[in-house]
């Protein structure tokens, strides 16, 4: 029971999700709509699951006393202030003026863009340890990348001054963008269609059930 | 004195320095700062020097740490910013594509704006989106906007806020409800596109400010993407510009220009040249762009010199660590 | 407010920016707000928009007045999005230790759907579509193409043909075969090279924006 | 039967074969269309010196019910007006009018100059509809006839996609035959995929150290089939780490991907025979913000300097920060994802990457399962497909507007359509 009926839900509901693309009458229609509603639920109520994790993880450390059990600490303050706000506001936590929309303007937008702007330091620390130009693949992808880098900004046209308007910087980066990137992310975009197709189908079949807790 | 102490010492200067800037900046001591030429080339020479000497140090076959790389890094795009150097931007067909397509809209056509980011990716798309708006409005079309990012709607109320300080929008007198509108966001994805193919005011029963769609004189009449002459998606990631062409456009047909953070732009060309998309912005480089075809110089071109500055280093340290791999033997690994 | 709330993101600002040197009590600290924040963040987001704004008033829907003074439903109520909720619940079994395994049926719906779905969806749009997009001429005459778009064209037809020999999986890469697969190997390299290039200039301005934060928002240097 | 190098050529030539086949007599079929009837009435009524412009209303006016729907729109299409141009037109738009049962016609939408269709979404079954059209100028309007009164069906099957259905049946079958074909031991050829090879060698390299593996599947919820693909991974490279009693970690920011993460380790660990060995804390929850995921991750890896890192699955922003941390602790990392714009980062920092396609077929390998490898025999099938197509259709397209070949003609247009589905 335990194993067979999750690979008859995941087999059933796959062969029905698959027709559902061919077949416009109801219920059929509404497949698609269902599921992205009931996704987002489960995933709301899953969340529950993930942060009782959480402060599990962080109380144990703290309890335990482990190595930078301080940080743990912080971890469950600051989920148990925003949630007790975001709870204590309702519905319209989101509006201007709210604690919620401060936190989230002051605490959470600079963190989360300091963090993503970090990547621009490791960009550069990439280009200069990991960028060689060992073979020629990789000279390929390092020149495409660097005639995209200079066509790209004004100062790629004022290198690239003496060649004539139409052979400069900013239009060969034009060109490869539109013919041999396309090319090469239609290869891309097929294969990984085809990977998807074999990938699901094993799913549905129940040849993969690794996931599932069945086991062989 | 040990490195703790060091490390600590730095952290108070810069800290004093931040102090005395801040107060400087509150009780008006401190101006903005702007290097005079001289000095900014003086700045760009000690950079190249920077780098010679990394060149000298990787030829002897020793990597410099990574944070020497940081530091460049940083100094590189934090320089440009004092600096008053102009360099000349050059539009690229796509960009000209957009504009075009908006040009050539009779005065009160309806155009949709949808706002998909959220404030880690402003720096990009936020630009684009003021240059857009201020297009629009100076020339009497009726904008219409709204967002499937939770903080979509947010972004566009500061796109407007700082768009209303130019003088000639200033003096236009624009209503809104009238002129322009903020649907607000809207949770649901690719399927409030669907949704909006039907109804937009199924989607959007209230705006942003909570009036009911009934009552904006704007979009009362609008029904659904029927009713729209062009739109406007400013996105950066999922749910975004992808979505919108495989449903507004390829099953309502809707007339679709698009600005993008500079990673997704790849692929949206695919789109462009199916003509599934007219017009696109890809990145700060679009975003200067368009500013300039508009004639509304804001933040895209201001930061453009960082841009090619951050561009160049990388760009040298590519080179650099290449020659060192040359000369060293092909084989061995740096 | 607005000095600390200047210096508050400044102070956060800085902090991760410091992890760049190394690992420090600051960064510790920021990280240790950061998830905290975020995880509640979520938490609240998804309770509010998916459980109370989708479920909640999707099942049970505000009431309001009709022409006669009837109390009554504004919209239809959705009973199908009981389902999601049933689902949720069974997710929530694992909870409790004896009947954890029930959890596995939610995951079972999940995943089947998710296969059966995708299945089709890119099937119909990343390989359809893209093959029909690569059906395109490589001659010129009695057609109103110019030498630039036919050359662009071969390039297009031949990188993605020979991408997808660079994928084949029952074949030796050799021969005629291998060089073609090489052909393939360097069009998807110059497509990552592209990227490459964009990415950098879409990181880089991430920069900037935070540069400009700092200094001009918060330190007032810059205008 | 032997399947190996001769089987790709074979597919090839017997796709393009009957492919071009079935074209001869379609189009032997298609020739015989003859293009629509186009009536027009004659030309505007005139009445001299009243300084109107006058213009001819639209001809043709068809409702019909949309195909293949649920039954929610129908389908107006006319002959626009004569005096509707393109330059100098005196027509300046239509206006639409649907009477819903009988009853008073309203506007439903206006319309510029040149159209000639219009979809109507907002019908609904129960009612029945008719419609007309205005053409209007600067100072005058007229009226087309009214439709007669229809309602909107619903059908069972959409007969547009029939091509798309039999396409992937195919290719459906082929890989299902394929792994059959393995089930009953016939021995099939998979070239070596390098970043899976090295698999074993990584953890076995963990375990030497003492040091943890650790395991990313990208950021993306368990609704996408990366995901799917990284647990099916996950799987296998669990089942050696049982097996060599190595350590392994694995902060995921997705709840549900959390659950099904333990299910699919606590298996791996069962199979290895050592559930005793298994733990719940193996897999941690950290948050569902990306960057608030990628500083928790970052800071992990540089306290608990992981010897081998596998960052599979779907993979943004955070792919650069997670491998270039990783390889400044110095970990072997095995890189894997469908999503092009992360992958030259990944090609940079990582000792080894699993292009797109190659991640999906990374689990059928890894399990070395005769019928796993038989799916990947089916999705070569698939290529071979793609790659006929795309020969035929280019020849055709070729030779039709280089010599005006009709035949040409009419295969290209048949492929496109076929490959048009939507």
């Amino acid at each position: 029971m335990r194993r067979e009926v999750p690979l008859l839900i995941t087999g059933i509901v796959g062969v029905v999700f698959v027709l559902q693309y061919f077949i416009p009458h109801w219920p059929f229609s509404q497949v698609n709509t269902w599921f992205s509603d009931w996704f987002s639920i489960v995933g709301a109520f899953a969340i529950w699951l993930g942060a009782l994790n959480l402060l599990k993880i962080s109380a144990l450390k703290v309890i335990g006393k482990k190595s930078d059990w301080g940080y743990a600490i912080v971890i469950i303050i600051s989920f148990i202030i925003m949630v007790a706000i975001g709870f204590a506001e309702g519905k319209e936590f989101r509006e201007q003026g709210t604690m919620f929309s401060w936190l989230y303007e002051y605490v959470y937008s600079p963190l989360s863009a300091t963090m993503f702007a970090l990547l621009a330091f490791f960009v550069a620390s990439a280009s200069y340890r990991a960028f060689r130009a060992r073979n020629l693949d990789a000279t390929l992808l390092l020149m495409a990348g660097f005639l995209i880098m200079l066509g790209r900004v004004p100062v790629g046209d004022s290198i690239s001054f003496f060649l004539p308007e139409n052979y400069q910087f900013s239009q060969v980066a034009s060109w490869i963008m539109t013919w041999p990137q396309t090319a090469g992310q239609r290869a891309i975009m097929i294969g990984i269609a085809l990977g998807l197709v074999s990938t699901s189908l094993r799913i549905i079949l129940g040849i993969e059930r690794a996931h599932l807790g069945g086991g062989d | 004195m040990s490195t703790r102490a060091k490390e600590l010492l730095v952290v108070g200067i810069v800290l004093l320095f931040c102090i005395i800037a801040y107060l400087g900046k509150v009780y008006g001591w401190v101006d903005t700062v702007v290097f005079s030429p001289m000095v900014s080339m003086i700045v760009v020479g000690i950079i190249i020097l920077g780098l010679v000497f990394v060149l000298i140090r990787t030829l002897q076959g020793r990597l410099i740490n990574r944070q020497v790389v940081f530091l460049f890094v940083g100094i590189a795009v934090i320089m440009p910013f004092f600096m008053s150097i102009t360099q000349k931007i050059r539009t690229s067909p796509e960009v000209q594509q957009l504009y075009d397509a908006v040009a050539e809209l009779p005065k009160g056509s309806k155009v949709l704006v949808s706002f998909d980011y959220d404030p880690p990716s402003a720096p990009e798309l936020q630009p684009m989106a003021e240059a857009f708006l201020y297009y629009c409005l100076s020339n009497d079309l009726k904008v219409i906007i709204m967002g499937l990012w939770p903080q979509g709607a947010q972004q566009a109320n500061l796109a407007l806020e700082a768009i209303m300080k130019n003088e000639k929008l200033a003096a236009k007198g624009l209503e809104y409800g009238k002129d322009y509108v903020n649907l607000g966001y809207q949770a649901g994805n690719e399927f409030v596109i669907q949704r909006m193919g039907a109804d937009f005011s199924s989607m959007f029963r209230t705006d942003y400010s909570g009036r009911h769609y009934e009552e904006l004189e704007l979009v009362k009449n609008v029904k659904n993407f029927s009713n729209i002459d062009y739109s406007f998606n400013l996105s950066a990631g999922y749910p975004g510009t992808q979505e919108w062409v495989q449903v507004a456009v390829d099953r309502y047909g809707l007339k679709m220009g698009c600005g993008n953070t500079a990673v997704q732009a790849p692929m949206m060309y695919t789109y462009l040249n199916a003509g599934q998309l007219v017009g696109l912005l890809g990145g700060m480089n679009g975003a200067a762009e368009f500013e300039q075809l508009v004639k509304y110089p804001g933040k895209g071109t201001k930061f453009m010199l960082s841009q090619s500055f951050a561009h160049m280093i990388v760009i040298a340290f590519i080179i650099i660590g290449n020659v060192a791999f040359f000369r060293s033997g092909r084989g061995k690994k740096l | 407010m607005e000095h600390v709330a200047l210096w508050v993101a400044a102070f956060l600002t800085l902090g991760i920016i410091s992890f760049l040197y190394k690992d420090n009590p600051w960064y510790k600290l920021c990280e240790a707000i950061f998830v905290g924040i975020s995880a509640g963040y979520w938490f609240i987001v998804l309770f509010w928009d998916n459980i109370v704004g989708k479920f909640w008033v999707g099942v049970f829907p505000p009431k309001e007045l009709n022409d006669v003074g009837e109390l009554v439903n504004s919209v239809e109520p959705d009973y199908w999005l009981i389902v999601g909720a049933v689902l949720g619940v069974l997710m929530l079994m694992r909870l409790i230790p004896n009947i954890g395994w029930i959890s596995r049926w939610p995951l079972a719906f999940i995943i089947g759907c998710t296969s059966g779905l995708y299945l089709i969806n890119y099937f119909s749009s990343n390989m359809m579509r893209q093959v029909q997009g690569t059906i395109m001429p490589l001659l010129g005459m009695n057609y109103e193409l110019s030498t630039y778009d036919i050359i662009g064209n071969i390039i297009i037809v031949i990188g993605t043909f020979t991408g997808l020999i660079y994928f084949y999986f029952s074949k030796e890469h050799k021969g005629w075969f291998g060089r073609a697969a090489k052909v393939g190997i360097w069009t998807i390299m110059i497509t990552f090279g592209a990227s490459f290039g964009y990415t950098v200039m879409s990181r880089m301005s991430l920069l900037i924006g935070r540069v400009d934060f700092l200094f001009g928002d918060w330190l007032g240097l810059i205008n | 039967m032997r399947v190996g190098k001769s089987t790709f050529l074979h597919l090839c030539l017997a796709f393009s074969l009957s492919l071009i086949l079935i074209l001869i007599l379609l189009t032997l079929v298609s020739a015989q269309e003859v293009d629509s009837l186009r009536s027009s009435t004659d030309s505007a009524y005139t009445i001299p010196d009243s300084g109107l412009v006058l213009v001819a209303p639209v001809t043709s006016l068809i409702a019909e019910d949309y195909k293949y729907d649920d039954g929610e729109q129908l389908k107006l299409s006319w002959v626009p007006s004569i005096d509707d141009q393109l330059v100098d037109s005196k027509v300046l738009g239509y206006r639409l009018f649907r009477s819903i049962d009988g009853g008073t016609p309203e506007i439903l939408a206006k319309l510029p100059p040149g159209t000639n269709s219009f979809l109507d979404r907002t019908v609904q079954r129960e009612r029945k509809y008719q419609y007309y059209l205005e053409t209007f100028s600067e100072n005058f309007v007229v009226q087309s006839i009214v439709t007669a009164a229809i309602s909107p069906e619903r059908e069972w099957l959409n007969l547009d996609r029939g091509w798309l259905f039999i396409i992937a049946l195919f290719i459906s079958i082929a890989i299902i035959f394929f792994v059959e074909k393995a089930k009953r031991g016939h021995k099939l050829y998979v070239r070596k995929i390098a970043g899976l090879e090295a698999i074993d060698e990584a953890v076995g390299r963990a375990t030497e150290m003492g040091r943890p593996v650790l395991f990313i599947p990208g950021i993306n919820d368990m609704d996408d089939v990366q995901t799917l693909a990284a647990l099916t991974i996950l799987g296998r490279v669990s089942r050696t780490i049982a097996d060599y009693d190595s350590q392994i970690f694995m902060p995921v920011s997705r709840s549900l991907v959390m659950t099904a993460a333990r299910e699919t380790i606590k298996t791996s660990y069962m199979a290895a025979g050592r559930p005793d060995a298994y733990s719940d804390d193996m897999v941690n929850y950290v948050t569902d913000e990306q960057f608030g995921y990628v500083a928790a991750v970052d800071g992990l890896m540089v306290r608990e300097r992981p010897a081998t890192v596998f960052l599979l699955g779907a993979f943004f922003a955070e792919s650069l920060i997670l491998a270039e941390t990783g390889n400044s602790v110095g970990a072997i990392q095995i890189a894997g994802t469908a999503r092009p714009a992360q992958l030259p980062f990944f090609i940079a920092a990582c000792d080894f990457t699993l292009i797109g396609e190659e991640l999906f077929a990374a689990s059928a390998y890894l399990s070395g399962e005769p019928r796993q490898l038989g799916s990947l025999k089916g999705q070569d099938v698939g290529k071979g497909l793609a790659m006929s197509v795309i020969i035929l259709g280019v020849l055709a397209v070729t030779i039709a507007t280089a010599w005006d070949v009709e035949i040409m003609h009419n295969v290209h247009n048949w492929l496109l359509g076929v490959f048009s589905s939507n």
